[in-house]
């Protein structure tokens, strides 16, 4: 099947652009607020990278849907969860998408297609492959993304969730995002192979591209959605990048090599496409700016959201644990 | 599983359905039921469909034939891929009824039933649910030895989100089938291998029983036993040898263990005085613990004698005929329980 | 883990011991003391080794450097092989110290605990056995919401063939590690999260808690407290504050739950006539239920109340600070059901 | 590294057949006695893959391991599992080797090497990589073989053993025998690869042979064997061959293509060898007769013996859960 053009648009391009620059923008905020103290919250920094839900989600629509992971911020924020609907959760209020019970490892916006957000290494994908049976059975022509990290390929729950897909033919788009690191153990120590090259166990299509480059993911992504909103089947796709933080908050990071993690923070792949954007002249500088300013805006406005709002009350200890409230 | 020659032809069921039917049929006959009645209602499992003779005893049996195989579809050896494909189905308006063939291999699904399945409506703040059947069984009796016979239904009732029931007859069976698909949450629902095959009163298509409520089987007023799953057929006869012994007792089918009918077990308890608890998982820790400390909580100095637990040994089952036979509770022992309580 | 930055370099301790270590040094210590003295024994789990920082919270740090990465060794993330090499190994002749990070990864690893650590003696008739020790850590307090908090610890005291651990103080996550290294049987040992930096009198090196003993860290007459785990942290104030208003409470700490040390719970009960057990993990069949279950059993009409159970709320641990807080009991709520019992 | 001449001598290829016949005889002999009602037991027979693990084991010592699963007395006899204990064993007698605890789904013979023998797909493999660690630890030149089926192939546990196994460099064999089954569903219903392709997925040499050729099967393994004894890490063998019973005794196998069995059957590897030994003069009929012979009548012995001996005492309940007696 062909997918035509794999070149993002212009059009398209700025639109990578908006969302990765609210990825790092919010990323570094809610460093900074977290520093402040004025969140306390397990916070794993996408930050690095942010090219790869960007270049993913320009492929998707609202109604596809997406299962992500506790480094997930950023696939959550390209997919269009909102602001403050985001930063009420991750600070535990009644106004949170998930009125303050999930956090920031378990948010979930089902308007945006956001699913399932998990904690435990792999389990993004069995569900995901749930997801897509149902867009199968419906024939709806939706598409489920399943994004985890480069260490979940090696646990069981990936092995048998790509098995699976391939064998039904679920319209799934496996995206392994590589940054190296599982927790404190950098991939190589954990891996003789390429995760992409595990495809081929499965007999799905593997690629491994650079996930730093948004017209290398991109184009990917273009052809793994294709060929799964038409019913061909999933694909795998290892995108590489790097974490540029410790794994969590707080982690000093001193088991990273200081030179390569200086090397790929001065390699921001945020800011070369920004560059790239000016040179190629598809956006002015001030455009850009303007589009940053009102980003930067929007998060006021959600952080102030987010920390005027009330706490849930303890009777919410009884409430969606079944339909059913609790006596 | 050393039974499929036991293997009766099954599902049709639901179509004319005789007077006395067994409980694999009645299991049967609910998931076709339901699948006729909503076009939402999914099974999923290794061997499920018709082609691998729906399930390695015939409880799928005929219904990918008749509802198509896109709606009972046969997996892979691959547990956490088959409760992960549930969920996920469920998220999106489905309500699959999932198999995992032994109880036992509910181990290598535990992450998918318990922090993803029974959490999901909770974490997400109750956007999203998880309408889910998982359908296991499990018991001794057929030598299957120590990884194909555990009751594992505490670990079940001891986490938040799950439903947990285990009928003793082909009414409950298919009663509990149907209320447990149409259930919002996730329901474990656990089959009993040997009674499989227990031949009984046919329930009336559309016949429900609401998950949560007890069944009284036998009027009495010297003592309580309260059991579930295969151990009202051991507690039954027990009942009959009392009477004759001159003791009145009283049987609870518990069928639902999460939750479980407080109000039934303490009503009845409160009349006789005496509770036994009686069930195949191992005692320590078990259901019977729960039951047995809410009695003395809510009827404290009410009772006539301490509430009893009857489990399973405190080892894993074993292979050996004599001791297999051993490892779970007989009639005698409940006789010879029930005596002791009411002489106590 | 939002807790690295807390992290003080632990293990040397075994070298020159100061005068106090928090429980994360202690337990760090006790491995590196067994592998010194055991050339058999080895530790592995996921960043375990030193390049790794011998683990999230540096439980594990310096081992590698000192003992080998052959011994010491960080594994991929996958919990089924880490539990499987750690019964392999053991199987020929090895001690290996497991390491599942938070109680909550065990889910993906439950048929290697449970089908194959826990049964292979008995399956075997005796001719294999498991000297495993399965270390990992969970409790709230840190706001990491549903599938990081859990305590799992009544489904291992359900398994027979397991035993189960659960040390609050430094000295006791010592002599217990130590003890069950050298058991002869698989152990799992829980480590609570947020108290790991509590600090306390240093443990004597080649110290030892055995298996299965209660420790009585309060005497009273009027109610007796049993808890474990962080909850001893909670409870200690409330008999502060209950001897202030005139109630003589005793603290038991439990120490081990599987198996749990019925003479020391029996003897106190027996004594004070009323009982409260405290736990971390949800009431409905929690390890409460059983010690509840027993008291009654053993000390039927000689109780003076009701065995209260004071557990976690049943739902999963929810993220929001205030929710959280609430989750789990708290000094007030200790101090308050123990006022109720011994007025009731 | 070489591993020499892969074609067996004369005398392992009797000592090979040897292995064979006993396990044809033993599986006849099983099926009739449970048949005759004298032992009730969950039999899962071997038939069809006899020469798997016969091949396999004349490249073992007795110091060497294996772990099996529930269809595993063909694995356990070929690796010199006594047959009077297995037989006591199976019949639940207190001679058995368990005591008759274990039964048939968890014989074990460490004497023997066969340390594990499970009832949960897929989990002979984690527990074979840590023997193996124990023996690279020890540098004892043991090797370890996992056998496992093809179904096992697919699940989490497979992906987790074999990319540890790679990664550690353990001294494991991987030896899937590929029946075509998985209880009542084909293999190819549930996977798009064969099972040996996955060995690239982690960087180990994967081999796919004809399980029903001794010699195929001999030269793999002594390949293999030779290249974990000298620790050069692990290796996944896919012998390919056919079930020629149902899943489990009782099991009427309606959903086997009867041909395709029938045809398996007609070709049974066993009797092809056999006649193999005597045109290529390595055996006499009349000794290859006396071999057979011996094996009936240890056989005879081996039943009469458990059928003769003890069931344990209930007291056994108590033992073998700890070290310690329960009270
Ligand atoms: C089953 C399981 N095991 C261990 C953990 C602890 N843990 C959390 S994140 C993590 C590393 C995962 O690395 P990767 O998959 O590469 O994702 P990344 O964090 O790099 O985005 C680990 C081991 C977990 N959450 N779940
Ligand atoms: C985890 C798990 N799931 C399901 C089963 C039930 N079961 C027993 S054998 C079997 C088929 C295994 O097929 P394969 O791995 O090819 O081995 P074979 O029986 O053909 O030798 C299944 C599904 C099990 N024992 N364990
Ligand atoms: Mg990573
Ligand atoms: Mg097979």
């Amino acid at each position: 099947m062909s997918v035509g053009n794999l070149d993002p648009t212009a059009a398209e391009q700025l639109d990578m652009y908006r969302r990765m620059a609210l990825i790092k923008a919010n990323d570094e905020r809610s460093r900074k607020v977290i520093m402040s103290g004025r969140l306390v919250m397990p916070y794993y920094s996408p930050r690095g990278q942010d090219v790869i839900p960007s270049a993913v989600s320009v492929n998707l629509t609202d109604d596809d849907y997406i299962c992500t992971i506790y480094r997930g911020t950023h696939d959550m924020l390209a997919k269009g969860f909102p602001l403050k609907d985001m930063w009420a959760e991750v600070a535990g209020r009644t106004t949170g998408t998930c009125k303050g019970k999930g956090g920031p490892m378990h948010l979930t916006c089902p308007e945006k297609g956001v699913m399932v957000t998990t904690g435990i290494v792999g389990s993004s994908m069995p569900i995901a492959n749930g997801i897509a049976w149902g867009s199968q059975l419906k024939g709806d022509g939706r598409v489920t993304v399943a994004y985890f990290g480069d260490a979940a390929a090696n646990i069981g729950a990936f092995h048998e969730s790509l098995n699976l897909a391939a064998v039904w033919k679920l319209p799934v788009v496996f995206v392994c995002q590589n940054n190296e690191w599982g927790e404190h153990t950098a991939y190589e120590k954990t891996s003789n192979v390429r995760v992409a090259d595990r495809a081929a166990a499965y007999g799905m299509p593997g690629e491994r591209v650079d996930g730093n480059d948004p017209f290398a993911v991109y184009a990917a992504a273009r052809r793994a959605v294709a060929r799964a909103r038409a019913g061909d089947g999933p694909s795998l796709i290892e995108a590489m990048t790097y974490r540029f933080h410790g794994h969590v908050f707080g982690d000093q990071d001193a088991y990273m090599d200081k030179a390569r993690k200086a090397d790929a923070m001065a390699n921001d792949p945020v800011l070369r496409f920004r560059a790239r954007l000016v040179e190629s002249g598809i956006a002015g500088e001030d455009e850009l700016a303007a589009i940053e300013a009102a980003i930067e805006a929007a998060i006021d406005e959600a952080v102030d959201y987010a920390l005027a709002s009330p706490f849930p009350d303890v009777a919410e200890l009884k409430r969606d644990v079944f339909a059913e409230e609790l006596a | 599983m050393a039974v499929s020659e036991k293997t009766k032809p099954a599902a049709e069921g639901a179509a004319a359905r005789p007077a006395k039917v067994n409980i694999l049929q009645a299991i049967n006959a609910a998931m076709a039921d339901a699948m006729a009645a909503d076009d939402s209602v999914l099974v999923l499992g290794e061997d499920v469909a018709d082609p691998e003779e729906g399930g390695v005893c015939g409880v799928t049996r005929g219904l990918s034939s008749r509802f198509g195989d896109h709606r009972v579809r046969s997996t892979p050896i691959s547990e956490q891929a088959i409760i992960g494909a549930a969920i996920g189905a469920s998220l999106v308006g489905f309500r699959p009824v999932a198999e995992i063939m032994l109880m036992n291999f509910t181990t290598v699904a535990m992450d998918m039933i318990v922090n993803h399945a029974a959490k999901l409506r909770f974490m997400s703040g109750g956007q999203t649910h998880v309408p889910i059947v998982i359908r296991t069984m499990t018991g001794t009796g057929f030598a299957s030895g120590g990884q194909h016979c555990d009751y594992l239904e505490a670990w079940f009732a001891h986490t938040a989100g799950l439903k947990v029931v285990a009928p003793s007859s082909p009414r409950d069976a298919y009663g509990l089938m149907r209320s447990a698909i149409e259930d919002p949450d996730p329901v474990l629902f656990i089959e009993n291998l040997p009674t499989y095959w227990l031949a009984d009163e046919a329930p009336e298509s559309g016949y429900r029983v609401p998950i949560g409520k007890a069944n009284v089987l036998a009027e009495g007023s010297d003592v309580t036993i309260i059991a579930y799953a295969r151990m009202i057929q051991e507690a039954a006869p027990a009942i009959a040898r009392l009477a004759e012994a001159g003791i009145s007792a009283e049987l609870i089918d518990l069928r639902s263990i999460a939750p479980w009918d407080r109000a039934a077990v303490l009503a009845s308890v409160a009349k006789t005085g005496r509770a036994m608890i009686v069930h195949e998982a191992v005692t320590p820790f078990g259901v019977g613990a729960e039951i047995a400390a809410t009695l003395n909580e809510e009827l404290f100095g009410r009772l006539k004698a301490p509430v009893k637990r009857l489990g399973g040994a405190f080892c894993p089952v074993p292979f050996s005929k004599p001791l297999e036979t051993a490892f779970a509770p007989q009639t005698e022992d409940i006789f010879a329980a029930a005596c002791a309580l009411v002489s106590a």
